[in-house]
């Protein structure tokens, strides 16, 4: 029973949009892309990782809007690998990711980016 | 007397299904279904590593052994008898087919009872799920 | 030998000059109808749709084997039961007379066979090819659901207008000396087929079978339904009996309403879950020889039986897409 | 995370109305508004609109027999782009297994553990 309490109780805190501790970043990308209603990211000298959680209304065309976002990154920060994907997966697990980056832990996270199966 | 004389007679005491109630009732029952299934699809998100486009497996299978429980207990009759499509359309309607065949069957042995007669209600779905399937990867796959 | 009187009346009826009459019955009935309307009627009950067997089947040849014991044993010597229940080739009447000196004539007419079991029983006696006979039918909610619609556990939704199978039903001893209401006489229905097709409405379905049979009473016996006090159908439910109402009242036969008794409806109370009402082979028996016997014809009535059947297998309503039904008729009247 | 819960709820309630009325309105009996809606769900992968449609409804889309006809027609075309036109054949089940694996197991387990009741 205390399981299914802990369940619900995490359910509900994660999904209250954190505005106040989101990273400048993050308030940058939700004011330049209208569409995004929850934002994470992270932020390493070489790589921009983006999960986003879109308005639930323009969901129908999710990956379109999160394939548009990673060109447009691209062109912005062009010394960087930018990886963006709006599976709700990728928010729950980068928001989780607290340690560094490892390449291992990386990859897992791209696996969630869909526009990398439609390219290749 | 003539045919259709009878017909009319009997066309005026056919009694009109409550469409409005049901309706109602399957779209609660049904939206109640899917607000559950979204549910443990949050559960196997948060808790598992399933992405979004696979976590609807899981999700399937737990409500196929929630199923398989309700119509055990005898009570997916009776919640259907109010729900109609609310309980049916849901993959739990495809599961109920299935289990109870199999429950129903089991008297006359595994191999020829439940065996035989398992996919009596739910072999339609797949038939017409297969067949129809594969007529669209096809036409696709030569068009495109 | 007395001048053989003359037996056969018009097209389809017979007469019956010999006294044939009900004189000892024994019923029983399930869960559900023992919280029904007639529970104060009804012999014995069984508590659950089991009753301590391994299957649905067994537990129907129990019931069949319950209820002809009691008049078995009070009257060995009779050889034959007329019967019929609604499972493939009978085997439930079949297993449950097993081993036993009675013989069972199983009808095949569905939910018409109490009323060909007594028309038949009535002309052996008659024809003094036996003293005394059985009579009587059974059926069983859960054995008759799995195999004409669907497992007993599938959750589907069944309209306002099917009906629900009863589990029990009656045997009766017909003979030509006792005390008990007479069938003085009957007609066989002939199988009609007006093209319904709905397996969930089975009223409208039997409603025309069972009108055409009391027209060709009418017309041999030429009588009108002022003549008789009740006419008792067998499970036509609420729906078949307003069409055979209006049906009578097309062919400007005056009836009222409450001339028509439907056993369906009367065994179960109006709040229970039965939709239109009862039907099944023993629907007809378990009213008639519980409630029926014991009010109805406890003073003097004069009243036509008659038990419908719809005659279609699940097979045949995939392959022709409509509903053989038929219905028979016998004349019970009480001093 | 919690809206979608409601999404669901209103789009898997929409599907189910529309099968209430297939049966009451047009009097099909339920196995054909079944077939009906797994077909349903096979064309609208077909033209690849079912993708965006469990994106937008979660679970209010998975969870209806139409993600069965979506599940064998994707499954089908991703093998398809693999190995060709025999890739339909062997690509059909891969992503509904989950659904008739289960439906068997806890079909032979149900009737294992209960007994009909009426």
């Amino acid at each position: 029973m205390r399981i299914m309490c802990l369940t619900i109780v995490s359910l509900f805190l994660l999904t209250s949009c954190q505005a106040d501790t989101d990273t400048p970043f993050n308030q940058q990308l939700k004011a330049t892309y209208p569409d995004i209603h929850v934002v994470e990211s992270i932020v390493t000298d070489d790589v921009i990782y983006v999960a986003m959680i879109i308005k639930p209304l323009k969901q129908f065309s999710e990956q379109k809007i999160a394939a548009d976002i990673k060109k447009d990154l691209g062109k912005k920060y062009p010394n960087h690998l930018v990886y963006t994907s709006s599976d709700m997966k990728a928010t729950i697990e980068v928001r989780k990711q607290t340690s560094p980056l490892t390449q291992e832990r990386l990859n897992q996270l791209i696996s969630y980016d869909q526009s990398i199966e439609k390219d290749d | 007397m003539k045919t259709d004389t009878i017909k009319t007679i009997a066309k005026k005491h056919d009694p009109k299904r409550p469409l409005a109630k049901n309706c109602l009732m399957s779209f609660i029952f049904g939206g109640s279904l899917c607000a559950l299934g979204q549910m443990i699809s949050l559960f196997y998100l948060y808790f598992f590593d399933f992405s979004e486009e696979t976590v609807g497996d899981p999700t399937v299978a737990t409500l196929i052994i929630l199923t398989m429980f309700l119509t055990g207990w005898g009570v997916y009759d009776k919640i259907a008898q109010v729900a109609g499509a609310g309980t049916m359309v849901p993959v739990t309607g495809f599961g109920n087919a299935v289990i109870s065949s199999a429950i129903e069957h089991r008297n006359e042995g595994f191999v020829l009872g439940v065996g035989s007669n398992m996919f009596k209600l739910a072999g339609s779905v797949i038939v017409s799920g297969v067949f129809s399937s594969f007529v669209i990867a096809i036409i696709k796959t030569l068009l495109a | 030998m007395k001048e053989a009187l003359q037996v056969r009346v018009g097209q389809v009826s017979y007469q019956f000059h010999t006294p044939i009459i009900i004189n000892e019955y024994h019923t029983i009935a399930g869960p559900l109808e023992k919280n029904g309307a007639l529970t104060a009627y009804i012999d014995t009950f069984i508590d659950d749709l089991y009753d301590g067997e391994k299957t649905y089947e067994n537990c129907y040849k129990k019931l069949i084997c319950d209820g002809i014991s009691p008049l078995l044993k009070k009257h060995p010597d009779v050889q034959l039961l007329f019967t019929g229940d609604l499972l493939n080739q009978s085997t439930p009447t079949h297993l449950a007379l097993t081993n036993r000196a009675l013989t069972p004539i199983t009808f095949d007419h569905a939910c018409a066979n109490f009323g060909l079991s007594l028309l038949y029983g009535a002309l052996s006696i008659e024809s003094q090819q036996q003293a005394a006979v059985f009579a009587g039918t059974m059926s069983h909610f859960a054995a008759v659901e799995k195999q004409f619609r669907f497992p007993n556990e599938y959750g589907q939704q069944k309209p306002p207008s099917s009906q629900t199978t009863v589990t029990g039903g009656g045997f009766c001893l017909l003979s030509s000396n006792g005390t008990g209401p007479h069938i003085t006489g009957g007609t066989l229905g002939a199988v009609i087929d007006e093209g319904f097709s709905d397996p969930y409405n089975m009223g409208e379905a039997m409603a025309p079978a069972c009108f055409h049979t009391l027209l060709a009473h009418f017309k041999d016996f030429n009588t009108t339904p002022k003549d008789y006090d009740y006419i008792i159908t067998g499970d036509l439910g609420s729906v078949g009996q307003n069409i055979l109402y209006d049906l009578l009242r097309e062919e400007n036969y005056r009836v009222n309403r409450n001339q028509l008794i439907d056993a369906g409806c009367e065994i179960y109370n109006k709040n229970q879950p039965i939709f239109s009402g009862g039907s099944g082979a023993g629907c007809l028996s378990l009213f008639l020889l519980s409630k029926g016997l014991k009010v109805y014809f406890k003073k003097p009535t004069r009243a036509l039986v008659v038990a419908t059947g719809a005659l279609h297998s699940p097979l045949s309503l995939l392959q022709t897409p409509h509903i053989p039904t038929i219905a028979h008729l016998i004349v019970l009247e009480s001093k | 995370m919690v809206i979608s819960v409601f999404v669901a709820f209103v789009v898997g309630g929409l599907i189910c109305t529309i099968g209430q009325l297939i049966i009451d309105v047009f009097k099909q009996t339920p196995a054909f508004m079944l077939s009906l809606f797994v077909v349903i769900g096979s064309v609208l992968d077909g033209i690849g609109l079912y993708e965006p449609f469990i994106d937008f409804a979660g679970a209010g889309a998975t969870v209806p027999i139409t993600s069965f006809g979506n599940g064998l027609v994707h499954g089908a075309l991703k093998e398809a782009e693999q190995s060709g036109l025999i890739g339909v054949v062997i690509g059909m089940f891969q992503l509904t297994s989950a659904g008739i694996t289960s439906a068997i197991v806890f079909g032979v387990i149900g009737a294992l553990l209960f007994k009909p009741r009426s």
